[in-house]
């Protein structure tokens, strides 16, 4: 049996107390949950503190660029539609940076898991505003505070008819694993907004300040209403829910493309005899 | 002087039969058949089916084309013009000179009537021009009317490709079967219909024009007619391609529709990003999960691709990318042709890393390059460029035959029982050729680990300075070498010793060699064409270089302002060429034109008085 | 006083037909009603058959790259806020290269108009799917019929708080000037979703398609209420509501940033001595 | 050999009187006080603020400094160090030996305590690094008693630097000055309480280090402090910069911090953008409107500018991006530093357009240059590249007088009454220069159009060949021609008549002048730096070219693998390099390394023990 400990990759570079080792944890527990075994997983990330995750647990693994792991996930899809592929990445490299392929894979319903570690905050880069920076943070390049709005995710992946949108919080660790499993099993893009904590530049959105504030949403709660979701996603502030927010049954992308129905691309040899069929149109 | 072909200096794949009848032809000075039609009108008039089926048609006959097309950035209205040149002879560029002007607007008449030779002919149909033209070298077809009679009013460009064929004296048998083929998909009656039309404009064009002076050659056996954009499409089949993503931009959108078209029947997918950055990280996706994998795209889109290229650098991610430039800079002149950004093209990407840039001349060196291109981006884990122009790709060259081979397809990855061997896989695996065995993800218990920071062999983030200056010398170091030694070096065609050698890259080698044949033996003269531009050939090894240096001149001839591939020789080799001609007005170069321009400089080097007349023609 | 022909600009480079020209009367029309002459606005664009539009209207211009229109637009607003600034952009440009630009440029609430010429379809390229190509489109790149979901430019506008969201439709002359009118003088950032025919390459959303289906909003709508706004987002099909679907009154960016809250960026002189003094601190 | 500083080879503005102190003491052959203190430790323990205080106190004090900095991609943990040189003579390198090591954890002293100096101390506080070592070399100061006792236990970082001034033996004040003004709003109280720690590491070491072997020059007047980063910063400011648009990217992200910090007081608009894409295209609105801006980014964000860039090129618009270089390709090393981005940053964006790149080589270059890119891009309405480096971006150089003498700010922009005098605006007017007035949108009834497709004098689309040719010759090829006239050759520092010479770019300015200091006068020597290197400075006019081909030897020294300024003075000049020194581990050159192997190519070109023994110290 797979363990724990199977799944810890390198030591991680993190801060010592930061939430991304909460979320190490339950990805690795929700893979043993899900009976997935280190190399039966494609981890792809961007950069920032969320995209060194790949590095630090064992699976296979490509760590692109920032802002750029959507597409990468999706071209790997495309190539092998049998292998389950997880995204990880942070608030500015899935919101800021990669904000356009965000927007159009949700479209696509490509049948990719994005797990956002969302410190509302730049912490690779020292400390900017993320797009999930809440109005009036201080940092060193916004000195006058936050302008821009704070960046809903939640409310955009269901305005964009995402078929799983989840929030879970690393104040929850038993949440967190749950989402992960139920994201990883919903056939269909899943993206699951995690909230967590940056202990060294984000002094506003601290643990104890999600802890205080989030509150898993109720047993009979229905997302796959997606009106009342919208509005339950607009919840932010003394209570933020927690829970899968919104969620429906699209076709995914692999499944609509004829050529790799039956067989995976990576499964189908190349046979030059049937390009030399072509030669004769130019006749 | 022996104009000098093949032997040890010919060295890429491709045209070397067609090349010996050239020079035969040449060399007996005989006059043989070279026409030029050109289908001018606006955008959305049917140009471009005209200018097809007439290609085709030729092509079927037997006559070697040569069509290049001229466009502007708009679905309607402005003006374009497709060109076709035909001959029993390979023809492999546009002249100045106009045979049969098909003028579909008053514009085209305006525009292109100066271009006519002495014989030549302007058809139009003066319902639809609103004008009517008494001069000599006018033929009146009422295309509107014939086509209302004989089959349906929208149906009058299928009449003037029945009335060009009857000007010409052609048999209209192959226009036919080609309007059978066309229209198949609509029905017989369809067929039908404009196969009558057709009839109907040919035979008012046979009885109208008792004074067409054309006279035909002999048809032959029916020749392959290639696009450029379809080459590159093919080729990339052929080099097993199987994933195609990119974003629409002119000139490389019709790759992308052939590959689409293609994915119908063959298992290849094409997928439409929402932008450029999107398809080069797909591609690196696929490629990384396995699977070969290509894009195309303009300079913009280029542009947003370059980190991407530097993605692909780092983690040793096979990619090919097809840039087909146009004149810019920015938008520029979206629809035309330039040679802007072979510099741009060779240093791209931030930090340093090994790429090869294939610039094909032909179609057929665009699938032959293609699908090295895709070999070589595999077997060495790099990125490769296909450098090429909307010049080419909008181009419709004639082959006597066309196959695949001398394309190669190995399959580099390790996967299967040769993958679950090992056991102690690492990604970047120093190995004395700088080259880590490739395993496909999940194929294994082994992990496949690709990242874009410095890593170690295992494919994780370090920070240490040893292991960076060993992964430097495995990835970009030691690779080059390896890359340099694929590299085949220019071209060369004609003289063996040349006085004058005419130097050219990418989409110019066409116009360059018709230059060659004209001017030989007269002139002791030849081409050396760079189609294989990065790594930098060497040109010691094989002698170009002392060619260079022994030729009383050697001019650069360039579709670009700066004069590019001037530069780069001298980087590379510190020689210093004697001239250049560069034309960066968003046209392609015409053979009469550059001859007149080549002529100037012969004669700055011989004296007044020494302007070669053209061998033939 | 201005008349419309005052305002006409080159001779349009577009098919005869196509649903541009009804957008370029209502724009100058719209402009005549402001009181605007040309040089008092500047029009931003991209790339695309609707960008071309600053061309065929008299304006200041800025016709950049591609997907980019936003940006320029949010830097000359920065530079000088005293001019009203217009996008003019396709539904590729907008929604497909530029995504990322329309989410943070809504955040910002930055004070520019954009107009999206929603054709559904890439004009100008001839003929593939854009992100509001309706499912199953069959086009030369498509030739399966497109698989993503079509994008809801108003659904993610609401979702993100943009402070002003309109549907308008080239089948509605006056509509689409009132659109342009309110949008200009709302202070904020303004989407106004244009449907427009493309005769040649959109066989599918026709004239007649958008004449059939395209209705005024009832004028007691209320747009302030957000999830009612959201709700209303999602009719498509039958029938197509026109109007301001979505408004608030969120703080413009340019009014947050102190160094142009009294006076515009261009209008501040250079003044040397200000920056000598900088070098003490080096001391 | 008489070494030459100034005259007619000294062409860029700046140190001059700093060079002519060097020269003398390096002539006076005495011994001068050059110490190295390295602070290392985990990322997060507070390394940069002990260096930037200490460095501030030794510059407040009259000393030259030099630092740099090694720091990994991580917030906490890991391995960091700051490295301080200082000496009553101008520093421009970090040497390899260190004087005092300021060990926060135990790997700083198993990294580094083999570069210790004969008489190197070792300071370290044994209950932080759960180790005591006994060695000789080793002094424990109880840094976190001691800021228990005296003020806070978080102020252990206060105690160490107190400690190393008491070890050197200097004058505690300036430092009480230094943390009065860093802690001056925290409130009294925290000041207070860090003077009193600051005195007890003070006095601990004082009186615990009786052989800590340091002799201090003489203090002098404060020199002025300055950070690359800063310096572009400020620079930017000077030239007229009123809107900063970047998205973070380390090592530029300082010049973002340093404007915004000033936005607070100074009319200039600091804007974070969504990505590179956003942020250049943000500062060509922003110009376009008629403001000066500029943007900011390293490597990988450059890529994603690379389509503004040719944007700018097209629509002629002025715009100054600083690309801070980092190893790459792709993500590489994040916080380290290269100069892999030379032949990218010439060539890079699609179609041709002149550009100006200018890498500056120390802090006051920074300032002029960017100041002068500012200038030139608005002059000529073209874009405009400070070319720099991790190395120089974090790296603080002391000067001992500071103004922005020399740098120019001329309104280009026709507005006002000049601007509604006007009548028939063309913002593409053909003038005999090239440079078309550039008149501001909405300031007069004038339209102001740009356009990124090829235009006429009114901004608006064309497709014609005429016009493409008359803009291609105004916007690339007259400008070319006079940007060519704006660009000094490079600085000459040495031997006016040199054997063998040392060329660099960039941020190797100092350690190639250092290096040319120890080995003149004994070698006849000197140094070509390039900071201004497109268009490509004329290296015959003032006799350069001349210069290298006397020269024995002449050696590029980069921090590349590839040697992109060698191919690129081959490409120019035809002129190939005699030898090369490249170092591509994401390190700096330090002095005394570059020093040796230099020697390397000296004792081959004079033949074995012929070593030269650097003049000093
Ligand atoms: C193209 C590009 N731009 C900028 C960067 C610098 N960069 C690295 S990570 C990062 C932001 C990280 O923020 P986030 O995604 O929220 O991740 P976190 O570190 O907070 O987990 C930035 C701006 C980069 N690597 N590449
Ligand atoms: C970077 C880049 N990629 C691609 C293109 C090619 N291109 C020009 S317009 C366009 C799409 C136009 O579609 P849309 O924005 O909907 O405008 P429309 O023509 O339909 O009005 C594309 C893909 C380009 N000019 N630049
Ligand atoms: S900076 Fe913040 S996000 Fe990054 S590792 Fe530290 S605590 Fe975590
Ligand atoms: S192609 Fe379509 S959008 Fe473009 S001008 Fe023609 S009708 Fe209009
Ligand atoms: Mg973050
Ligand atoms: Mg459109």
């Amino acid at each position: 049996m797979t363990t724990l400990k199977d799944y810890m990759g390198q030591v991680p570079a993190w801060c010592p107390g930061c939430g991304n080792f909460a979320i190490r944890r339950a990805i690795g527990e929700a893979l043993i949950e899900l009976g997935l075994e280190p190399w039966q997983i494609i981890v792809v990330s961007g950069i920032g503190q969320a995209a060194k995750l790949p590095h630090y647990i064992k699976c296979n693994t490509f760590n692109g660029l920032h802002g750029r792991a959507l597409p990468v996930a999706t071209g790997i899809r495309i190539a092998n539609n049998r292998i389950p592929v997880i995204c990880e990445t942070g608030d500015g490299d899935c919101y800021g940076e990669g904000g356009n392929h965000l927007m159009h894979a949700i479209r696509r319903n490509v049948n990719v898991n994005v797990f956002v570690h969302d410190n509302q905050i730049y912490g690779l880069t020292k400390g900017q505003a993320s797009p999930t920076s809440m109005a009036g943070m201080v940092t060193k390049v916004q000195p006058n505070g936050v302008i821009a709005e704070m960046f809903n995710p939640i409310a955009m992946a269901i305005a964009l008819d995402c078929s799983f949108v989840a929030r879970s919080s690393c104040t929850d660790a038993e949440h967190l694993k749950s989402m992960f499993v139920q994201a990883i099993n919903h056939p269909g893009f899943a993206l699951v907004d995690i909230l967590q904590p940056c202990i060294t530049f984000n002094k506003l959105n601290t643990w104890q300040w999600y802890q205080e504030r989030v509150y898993r949403i109720e047993e009979d709660y229905d997302p796959e209403d997606k009106v009342r979701a919208f509005e339950r996603s607009l919840e932010w502030g003394e209570r933020i829910p927690i829970g899968i927010i919104y969620g429906n049954k699209r076709p995914i992308l692999e499944d609509t493309i004829p050529n790799i129905r039956q067989k995976p691309l990576i499964d189908q040899p190349f046979d030059r005899s049937r390009v030399e069929e072509f030669i004769s149109e130019f006749l | 002087m022996i104009p000098f072909v093949g032997g040890d200096f010919f060295v890429n794949p491709g045209r070397l039969g067609i090349i010996e009848q050239v020079v035969a032809a040449s060399a007996k000075k005989i006059s043989i058949m070279d026409y030029t039609i050109k289908i001018g009108g606006e955008a959305g008039q049917g140009i471009q089916t005209i200018g097809d089926t007439l290609a085709k048609v030729f092509a079927r006959s037997g006559y070697h084309v040569f069509s290049h097309q001229d466009y502007e950035s708009r679905v309607r209205g402005g003006h374009n013009f497709y060109q076709i040149r035909f001959s029993e002879y390979p023809v492999m560029s546009s002249r100045s000179g106009v045979d049969i002007l098909i003028a579909l607007d008053k514009a085209s008449i305006d525009l292109h009537r100066g271009q006519l030779n002495a014989s030549g002919m302007i058809v139009y149909d003066s319902s639809s021009l609103k004008s009517k033209y008494e001069d000599a070298g006018f033929l009146e077809i009422p295309l509107a009317a014939l086509a209302g009679q004989h089959g349906s009013p929208v149906m009058s460009n299928t009449a003037a490709i029945g009335g060009t064929l009857g000007m010409l004296g052609m048999q209209i048998g192959p226009l036919l079967d080609a309007l059978e083929q066309n229209f198949r998909s609509k029905g017989a009656d369809v067929v039908e219909k404009n196969q009558s039309v057709a009839r109907a404009g040919y035979e008012y064009a046979s009885i109208n024009c008792p004074d067409c002076p054309f006279i035909l050659a002999e048809p032959g056996k029916p020749l392959y007619l290639v696009r450029g954009e379809e080459a590159v499409g093919l080729g990339a089949l052929a080099g097993g391609c199987r994933f195609y993503s990119a974003y629409p931009m002119t000139p490389s959108t019709g790759i992308m529709d052939y590959l689409a078209e293609k994915s119908k029947e063959y298992p290849v997918v094409v997928e439409q990003a929402e932008d450029e950055i999107s398809a080069i990280n797909m591609i690196l996706g696929a490629a990384y999960a396995g699977v070969r994998s290509m894009t195309g795209t303009s300079g913009g889109g280029f542009s947003l691709m370059v980190e991407g290229l530097a993605l692909a650098g780092m983690t040793e991610t096979p990619a090919v990318i097809c840039l087909g430039m146009r004149p810019g800079p920015a938008t520029g002149f979206p629809t035309r042709t330039e040679q802007g950004e072979l510099l741009f093209a060779l240093f791209a990407g931030h930090g340093e890393f090994p790429r090869v840039v294939f610039a094909p001349g032909d179609p057929m060196q665009a699938i032959m390059l293609t699908a090295r291109a895709l070999d070589i981006a595999n077997k060495y884990q790099i990125p490769a460029i296909i450098l090429t122009d909307q010049h080419l790709m909008d181009s419709e060259w004639t082959f006597e035959s066309m196959s695949l081979e001398g394309t190669h397809h190995t399959d580099y990855r390790l996967r299967g029982e040769e993958l679950a061997d090992v056991h102690d896989y690492r990604r970047y695996a120093l190995t004395e050729s700088g080259v880590s065995p490739f395993a496909v993800p999940g194929a294994s218990e082994n992990l496949v680990v690709e990242d874009s920071d410095e890593h170690d062999q295992d494919g994780h983030i370090v920070e240490d300075a040893e292991t960076r200056n060993e992964m430097v010398r495995k990835r970009t170091i030691k690779k080059l070498q390896l890359i340099r030694n694929e590299i085949a070096p220019p071209l060369l065609y004609g003289s063996r010793d040349p006085n004058v050698i005419l130097i050219g890259w990418g989409s110019t080698y066409g116009v360059i060699r018709e230059v060659i044949d004209r001017l030989s033996p007269e002139e002791n003269i030849a081409m050396m064409h760079f189609s294989q531009l990065s790594p930098f050939p060497d040109l010691e090894r094989e002698g170009h270089l002392q060619l260079l240096n022994q030729a009383a001149i050697a001019i650069c001839i360039e579709n670009n302002a700066t004069g590019q591939l001037a530069g780069l020789i001298r980087a590379e080799t510190g020689f210093q060429l004697s001239a250049r001609i560069n034309k960066y007005d968003g046209r392609c170069f015409l053979l009469d034109d550059l001859l007149e321009e080549i002529n100037d400089h012969l004669e700055r080097l011989h004296g007044a008085g020494s302007r070669v007349v053209p061998g033939m023609r």
